[in-house]
């Protein structure tokens, strides 16, 4: 598992290789929180490449959106595979998230 | 010279009816690599397809991520143990701690609004909706879940392809 | 309701002689975990010092990878066993894959000048020269390590403090 | 574990934080390429705050040394303790390699 990160016309895009689960959830955490206090404020968070998340994973990005609407951003998610999706719906988490369907759709209607 | 051991080792190749075991030390890092192993000896028996890929995998990373969190505390004394029994028509897995259990009948419904922002609380929710069945021991200590291998009619869960 | 499971973790806390196992999935992520716990379970019966921190750790790592890059090729069906004696005077480290084994005597010695500059080749020699016995069953997959828990009078390895 | 890496007075220092075996010692051998690839010549690897090392790790810092010599640069090693210095001399590494007793005496001395 390893996070890319790049900047895209003020987006952080963080790209999840590999699972984001209870082993790993805290890389995640500390560079998405960095980045925030470094003064950044629209997040994006890409699954294409990712293989699973477990409820620690989710737990992670809802406190991670929690922690960035706090600093007035915005966290969205893009590129769920139908098994992510799947996890999602049944937390019903699909209802506290900006979900797009793929990346430029994320970033373009930021 | 440790004969007892090697013999033992050369009997797992005998086939039969799949059963293996992991005995893991109660460390979070050792889990990705436990529920990757299991993965590969369900898929080489052809299980195959998203109920493994997600309601096999999230489910078994819930219970181990509990044994190893709240089961043993990460107590580095401890072990987690791990059998699985591939049958034919299902996969039945027992996840087992040292701890000293807890009531699983106490946790609260992770997807009522009021809790729906907290970081925490969907494991054993995850577990009950992906697994067919699930169910503790007495104490709450060994947890035993069970997947079949196709969609039951009435399930949550996806659907084989 | 896995009552067996459950019953067998309860008696793991009963004292007497010291023995613990692990089964472990054929991942290199895996080895600084299982090594931690053994380590955590020796400190716990006052078993510690540089023979434990350099001797044990260093040698059972290296038995460890062995039994995960060659023993089982990685093969992500086969799981790595451990099986541990912690004796008063001494701990018996048994090792065991699920590999073909291989000739342990036909092993160069690293520190000859032509194969100091070899980036592999010592971790035999390094379990050897650590550890106060060591010994191959006959078909070479299952390795028995001792290491006294005081240093014996003309063995390599560090003295206690 | 975990390696971090700086640039003092031209030299790049690499802390080695935790154990260098084999499951990470990729990590590191890589960073130290990534370097050695962006131009950098002088390499220190700081041991200070490592556990233990296996034949693995022994072995990433053979082959680093000599991918390193062959570009005309050089590496040291500074800080091991007695654990650590007891396998390089069991496996006479000690004679192979440059070893500091500190990270200033290797600094000064490049
Ligand atoms: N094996 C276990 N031993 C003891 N307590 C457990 C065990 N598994 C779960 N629990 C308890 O159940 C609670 C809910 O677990 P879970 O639904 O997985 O959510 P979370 O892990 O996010 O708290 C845990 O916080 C813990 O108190
Ligand atoms: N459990 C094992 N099963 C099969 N072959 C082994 C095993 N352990 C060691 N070997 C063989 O012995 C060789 C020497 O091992 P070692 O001294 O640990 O050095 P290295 O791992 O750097 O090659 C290995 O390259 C491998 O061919």
């Amino acid at each position: 598992m390893s996070f890319h990160t790049l900047k895209d016309n003020g987006v952080v895009v963080v790209d999840v290789d590999g699972q984001l689960i209870v082993g790993n959830r805290q890389e995640l955490k500390q560079k998405v929180l960095d980045e925030l206090e470094g003064g950044e404020r629209k997040f994006l968070i890409d699954f294409a490449n990712t293989g699973y998340i477990d409820s620690s994973g989710l737990g992670v990005l809802v406190s991670l959106s929690k922690k960035i609407r706090e600093q007035g951003g915005e966290l969205r998610l893009a590129n769920l595979n139908e098994d992510l999706r799947t996890l999602f719906e049944l937390t019903k988490l699909d209802t506290l998230f900006n979900i797009a369907d793929s990346r430029d759709e994320a970033l373009s209607s930021f | 010279m440790n004969r007892g051991s090697a013999s033992r080792r050369s009997d797992a190749d005998a086939s039969g009816p799949e059963h293996f075991v992991l005995e893991l030390p109660s460390d979070l890092r050792v889990i990705e690599a436990a529920v990757g192993y299991l993965v590969g000896r369900c898929r080489a028996a052809s299980f195959q397809g998203p109920r493994l890929d997600l309601n096999f995998r999230v489910g078994v990373t819930e219970a181990l991520a509990n044994a190893v969190l709240y089961g043993n505390a990460r107590d580095p004394r401890k072990t987690v143990k791990v059998e699985v029994s591939l049958e034919p028509n299902r996969v039945v897995v027992s996840v087992a701690d040292e701890g000293t259990g807890f009531d699983p009948g106490s946790i609260p419904d992770p997807t009522r609004p009021e809790n729906l922002h907290a970081a925490g609380g969907r494991g054993l929710f995850l577990i009950r909706n992906l697994m067919d069945e699930m169910q503790y021991n007495e104490r709450g200590n060994a947890l035993r879940m069970v997947l079949l291998r196709e969609v039951p009619p009435s399930r949550t869960g996806r659907a084989s392809g």
